[in-house]
């Protein structure tokens, strides 16, 4: 017990285990979800768990490792594309192009990792440049481009239903967590806490920080290969217009930041909360909803640095308090 | 070949005279402003508008730049500096909330429709040299930027203001502690941001379509040519700049339809090579970073 | 600290919100009911009101809107009358949007038909909801050839295929003495005005035009001082521009700063909004372009009698005048309601008899002659219009049946 | 001899900090490296740990079978062959708890027998933190809630969680009170008594180096001017020279 505290990654607000089991039990909950729901209802969720995969995704690179990727769809769009060519130009198995999405993008992400020695704004200028070129070469490129001479993009039958749909993606999303968590618990991702605080510290004390940031951006690429390659034939037409869009890269970092960035949980709140004020924007106000999205985004930023993990944190210090789950010693 | 070099460089006037702004707000209050493209835009629809009314291009031209800086300023002022002691993200998700919120609103404002002023003897006025044909607005666009780039100079190492500006670029503690008015500074910074971007912008309107949902490939392309050229670093911005102009400018002559996968390859390459752009960076950018 | 007070009121305030949301959304009951059994009939449709497209998004909304005022809210369906609702929802562009909305549109919010979307990607999305279930689409807001190939007798499409863009304009310039030899094409960098431009060069070398100049445009600014500087070294009689207004604007432009001359421009698909005369004025006589729709065609309608009346009835109500979007927006309703009225009032909207009657379909409205080939892609020819005279009126030159004035060739372009 | 530094060089932008900078370490001994500010202390620390390759010079580390040249190896292989520090600005990170701070040196260490398993490396960190005597009611208590003196000796046992050979400390008494001093220099003798580990000892507070120190190497202005034993060290003129013009200064 003490020493799964110990081993506790930074952000997290409460124990590996029983994050794992809160995670479990979500996907159970959800599993049980569709014969209650109409098709819309479900639908509805699926998306919202692609935004939060796609943010836990950019989370673990942006938020763990301070790397803020400007061009987290590049991985997006890969996984999605390269899903397309297997499934549909090659007739792949199903399941086995969806893992390929994922390898693609992590693959792509490995051979961009020399990108990771820049900081701050370089990096995410460095990967915005990263999504246009990417962009711009899958538009030209004829292996890349649609069935059809002119047409860049690709249109899927439609396989699955949507229940199905539903439960891959829940199951993509418990297993992304417990990777995450796994990663954020092993010494990796313990060790990024360090070399998130001070560079040349986590060096000076035996922590390869290159492996770490390579190990890190690999698994975040990968997650979301994997989350576009299920959203591709979801949504049965790709084009580079739509999925290598800026959009898919800002959703992401909006959502972090809405649940709280560096935190587990953060992106998964962000996600719903996101989710759910947006879907209330589209009924109520027509014309107006983008308005009240940025009003909401300078809210957030103004009133809740933090995040809604913020809250979180305090809720959980008030529940340590009474159990002294974490005592905290005043010496001054 | 000379020729489409120099054309180029002309045409990479615009993005210096865009990126200057970008370059001191990053340099100085040490954030990116992904409000920036607003500026450019805002500044072509002040500048139709005005133009409308029967203002001389000239004038036109003049006021709505100056209203854009007093947007700048105002935005500065209202919300930017309530979080600059925020993590640097932070304030650059804000900017792009206000981003979407003044783009929002300018829809209501202006209407949807693109602007683009096509005003006989200025918009097809050209000079002739040895027989080659410069578009005169091209030129001016040049020259603007060139005395704006002396102008900033001049500012920067020979009045009080540049010189605090500089200080508090290079520590903003310090500057605290000699007693200079930061907050001030930040204004006066922001104001001269949104002057030359509109001025950019207003210029454009005159050469290009511009509509409203130009802002991200403006601010984008500043943000480029800023960290190609070093930030903080105004004679930097103003050479990658041009180069920039020139790169696009050919490439679309040679290879059209790639020319931006050129010019990103190329700041990949750059960023790549050497992180800190190809001139040296005068300010310390990275301490909020 | 009491900032951190209002901040915690803040947080409860949206916490509280958002777990209403959720639930509410997740959790709402499904009410079943059979069409018309909710007393009104519902159209649906998402558009892209917001962000980069929202500018002819709104033409579409304002369009619907003028429907509903004509035929004040009532639809009659199989001989008994309701009330009309429309329920228009904004998708940003985005398909993950549009797909999610569709959904909506046709489960929770039982809409009985659907109105278009805009943009190839969402009415793509659009399509394969109604393909899942068994609904159809009347859509304006897609070209795209992929369309017949996906979704032949799902979505019945009121716009032709890219190769029908010049078709019309480019026969007409073949008769034309003296002939044109040389043809230049400017293409924007998107995928469906590649397929324009193509077909354009097939049909030009088709009557004996060779096209010596091609030349893609990035979408992002329409910078065509590189273009037109290429275009000096080649000797060009016409200029056909595969894009819209605000390239023909911007190209119009930088031909005068280098003094091009052409025989012939082909302004390309000029959508008529008050951008062109407001950014070219003069400079934009005697150039020629093609259209779906112009109010001076006089086509038919049932209730302004003809498309005249309805533009002067539109441009009271909105203040602009109508373009093709508008006529076309107006058209999807209109047909729905043609085909309703003598419906099985067992089962008024089934699929099946709609689909029928739409290929079945073969009258004149103020959209032309609506008639659909069995990929349920329309049959239409473009009008060719040149901007005349001194104040530059927009005539129709061609198809001459209802041409309104005479081509004027050769002509002085770009002065 | 333990640790050979062999002439380093280095230059920043054309200004020289080190020039020919030699010395030697014997193993379990401590040597205090002193000097006034700017003299290229630190800078010397970072070559030895590797932040910084050196212009000219080697740098070998033998331990018991091999000898290493730390002057081409990165900075965490040199950690993982037991070179631990301290750094002169406390840094470590704040929102962990104090025994994680630990243990995220201890994770790293592969000499000893390999810490495997989430108890073993309990233990392990355990003992470090009782080997700076850290006070375990406060080992799970956040970094940042702590004192400077308990800040200064999770870094301690964080170098020494790596098990390392050679410990080097870079101002660790800056900002203690004299009697906190007097407590981490007793810690540091007693850890060299147990483990034998030699000891490089970069101090401004000459009392503490006059407590810890066997020997001495002054620097002043990027050379070495007095290498040898700590009582002589402040007999000679040059040494004396330079303290003194650091005062006039």
């Amino acid at each position: 017990m003490k020493a799964n505290r110990a081993i506790k990654a930074k952000g997290v607000f409460i124990n590996r285990n029983r994050y794992m089991l809160l995670i479990l039990l979500a996907g159970f909950m959800l599993c049980l979800c569709p014969p209650f729901l109409n098709t819309y209802q479900v639908k509805f969720l699926s998306f919202l768990l692609i935004n939060i995969l796609i943010a836990c995704s950019w989370n673990l690179i942006g938020g763990f490792c301070n790397y803020f990727s400007f061009g987290h769809g590049v991985f997006f769009g890969i996984g999605a594309y390269a899903f397309a060519i297997a499934w549909v130009r090659f007739g792949i198995y199903f399941y086995l192009s969806l893992i390929l999405g994922g390898i693609m993008s992590a693959g792509v992400a490995l051979l961009m990792s020399p990108i990771l020695r820049l900081k701050g704004l370089n990096f995410a200028l460095a990967t915005l440049a990263l999504l246009e070129a990417v962009r711009i070469i899958f538009q030209k490129w004829g292996f890349t481009r649609g069935l059809k001479g002119f047409d860049a993009g690709w249109k899927f039958p439609m396989t699955l239903s949507d229940q199905h749909f539903f439960y891959l993606i829940v199951l993509v999303f418990i297993l992304m967590q417990i990777s995450l968590v796994g990663f954020m618990a092993s010494r990796y991702g313990f060790a990024s806490a360090a070399f998130k605080e001070d560079e040349l510290m986590a060096r000076g004390i035996g922590i390869n920080t290159t492996v770490c940031k390579i190990l890190a951006f690999i698994l975040s690429a990968f997650w979301a290969g994997v989350t576009g390659a299920i959203y591709a034939p979801m949504i049965t037409y790709i084009s580079t217009q739509s999925i290598f869009g800026i959009n898919w890269s800002i959703k992401p970092i909006v959502v972090s930041i809405f649940g709280g960035i560096g935190s587990l949980l953060g992106p998964i709140i962000g996600g719903i909360i996101l989710n759910a004020i947006d879907h209330f924007l589209w009924e109520r106000f027509l014309e107006y909803h983008t308005l009240i999205y940025g009003i909401l985004l300078i809210a957030i930023v103004l009133f809740l640095p933090k995040g809604f993990m913020d809250y979180k944190d305090r809720l959980t210090r008030l529940f340590q308090k009474k159990k002294p789950y974490r005592p905290i010693v005043d010496l001054d | 070949m000379l020729y489409f070099l120099i054309m180029g460089m002309m045409k990479g006037a615009v993005f210096a005279l865009a990126g200057w702004g970008f370059s001191i707000i990053l340099g100085i209050l040490g954030i990116v402003n992904f409000n920036h493209g607003i500026f450019f835009v805002l500044g072509g629809y002040l500048t139709a508008a005005l133009f409308a009314l029967g203002l001389p291009p000239w004038l036109s031209i003049l006021c709505g730049s100056v209203l854009v800086g007093i947007y700048a300023v105002g935005v500065q002022r209202l919300l930017i500096s309530r979080v600059m002691s925020q993590s640097h993200m932070m304030v650059l998700v804000l900017t792009l909330g206000v981003a979407i919120v003044s783009r929002e609103v300018m829809g209501f404002f202006f209407g949807h429709d693109e602007r683009f002023l096509v005003v006989s003897g200025i918009s097809d006025r050209t000079f002739s040299f040895f027989g080659y044909i410069f578009p005169a607005l091209d030129v001016i666009m040049l020259l603007v930027s060139v005395s704006v780039f002396f102008l900033f100079y001049y500012l920067f190492n020979h009045t009080a203001a540049g010189l605090t500006l500089r200080i508090i670029g290079e520590n903003t503690e310090i500057a605290k502690i000699l007693g200079l008015d930061v907050e001030g500074s930040y204004d006066l910074a922001m104001f001269f941001c949104g002057l030359w971007t509109a001025m950019a912008g207003s210029f454009t309107v005159f050469i290009l379509p511009i509509g409203l949902h130009q802002d991200a490939y403006w601010t984008i392309m500043s943000f480029l040519v800023v960290i190609m050229g070093g930030a903080g670093n105004l004679f930097g911005t103003f050479i990658s700049a041009l180069i920039v102009g020139a790169i696009l400018f050919i490439s679309s002559i040679y290879v059209s339809g790639y020319s931006d996968a050129v010019i990103y390859l190329l700041l990949l390459i750059i960023l790549l090579c050497k992180p800190t752009g190809l001139f040296k960076s005068k300010m310390m950018v990275e301490k909020r970073i | 600290m009491n900032n951190g007070m209002r901040r915690r009121d803040f947080l409860k305030l949206c916490a509280t919100t958002t777990i209403g949301a959720t639930v509410g959304v997740s959790f709402s009951p499904i009410q079943t009911c059979a069409a018309l059994d909710k007393g009104y009939v519902l159209f649906g449709g998402s558009l892209p009101l917001t962000g980069t497209y929202g500018k002819v998004a709104r033409l579409y909304k304002d369009a619907y809107e003028f429907y509903l005022e004509t035929v004040n809210h009532k639809i009659v369906v199989a001989g008994k009358e309701y009330p009309l609702k429309f329920q228009l929802y904004d998708d940003e562009n985005d398909p993950t949007k549009t797909a999610q909305l569709t959904e909506k549109l046709l489960t929770v919010d039982k809409a009985d038909l659907l109105l278009s979307a805009y943009g190839t990607d969402p009415v793509m999305a659009q399509g394969s909801i109604c393909k899942k279930y068994n609904k159809l689409l009347i859509n304006g807001g897609a070209a795209t050839s992929r369309l017949e190939e996906e979704f032949s007798g799902t979505i019945f499409t009121l716009v032709p295929t890219g190769d029908y863009y010049h078709k019309t304009l480019i026969d007409m310039v073949s008769r034309l003495a003296p002939p044109l030899k040389t043809a230049g094409i400017i293409v924007p960098d998107d995928p469906i005005y590649h397929e324009i431009g193509q077909a354009c060069e097939d049909q030009l070398k088709g009557f004996g035009i060779e096209t010596v100049f091609k030349d893609v445009i990035p979408m992002n600014t329409m910078e065509l001082g590189s273009t037109v500087l290429k275009m000096q070294s080649k000797q060009i009689d016409m200029v056909v521009n595969t894009g819209w207004d605000k390239l023909l604007a911007s190209f119009v432009n930088e031909a005068m700063k280098y003094k091009l001359k052409f025989k012939f421009i082909d302004g390309g698909h000029v959508t008529l909004t008050p951008f062109l005369a407001e950014s070219l004025g003069a400079k934009r006589r005697n150039i020629c372009g093609t259209t779906f729709f112009l109010a001076e065609s006089r086509t038919k309608d049932k209730y302004y009698g003809d498309s005249f009346e309805f533009d002067k009835k539109f441009k009271d109500k909105f203040g602009y005048a109508t373009e093709y979007h508008i006529a076309m927006a107006y058209m999807i309703p209109q047909l729905y309601d043609m085909i309703l009225k003598n419906a099985d009032p067992k089962d008024p909207f089934n699929t099946d008899y709609i689909r029928k009657a739409l290929f079945a379909m073969n009258d004149d409205l103020i959209w032309g002659k609506v008639r659909f080939n069995e990929k349920g892609r329309i049959i239409k020819d473009m009008l060719v219009v040149q901007f005349q005279g001194s104040e530059c009126k927009t005539e129709i030159i061609y198809p001459t049946e209802n041409a309104t004035a005479k081509l004027v060739y050769p002509a002085d372009l770009l002065v | 001899m333990m640790l050979d530094v062999i002439d380093i060089s280095k230059s920043f932008g054309g200004l020289s900090v080190l020039g020919n900078v030699g010395f030697g370490l014997k193993s379990g001994q401590i040597k205090g490296v002193i000097g006034p500010n700017g003299a290229g202390k630190t800078t010397l620390f970072n070559i030895i740990t590797g932040v910084y390759r050196p212009d000219s010079g080697q740098v070998h580390l033998y331990t018991n079978e091999s000898r290493l040249s730390l002057h081409c190896m990165r900075p965490h292989r040199i950690a993982r062959e037991g070179v631990g520090r301290t750094f002169q600005k406390p840094s470590i990170v704040w929102q962990l708890t104090v025994f994680e701070n630990a243990l995220l040196g201890a994770m790293n260490q592969h000499r000893r027998q390999p810490v495997c398993g989430r108890k073993k490396l309990k233990e392990w960190t355990e003992y470090c933190l009782e080997a700076v005597s850290i006070d375990p009611q406060m080992w799970h208590s956040e970094a940042s809630k702590v004192p400077i003196a308990v800040i200064k000796k999770i870094e301690f046992a964080r170098a020494i969680a790596l098990a390392p050979t050679l410990v080097l400390f870079d101002e660790i008494c800056s900002g203690l009170s004299r009697m906190e001093t007097d407590e981490l220099t007793a810690l540091i003798m007693a850890y060299r008594e147990k483990e034998g580990v030699s000891v490089l000892f970069v101090e401004h507070d000459l009392r503490a180096v006059k407590n810890v120190c066997d020997e001495v190497v002054v620097i002043d202005f990027g050379r070495v001017i007095f290498d040898g034993g700590i009582h002589d060290a402040f007999k000679d003129p040059k040494v004396i020279e330079a303290y003194i013009g650091e005062e006039r200064a």
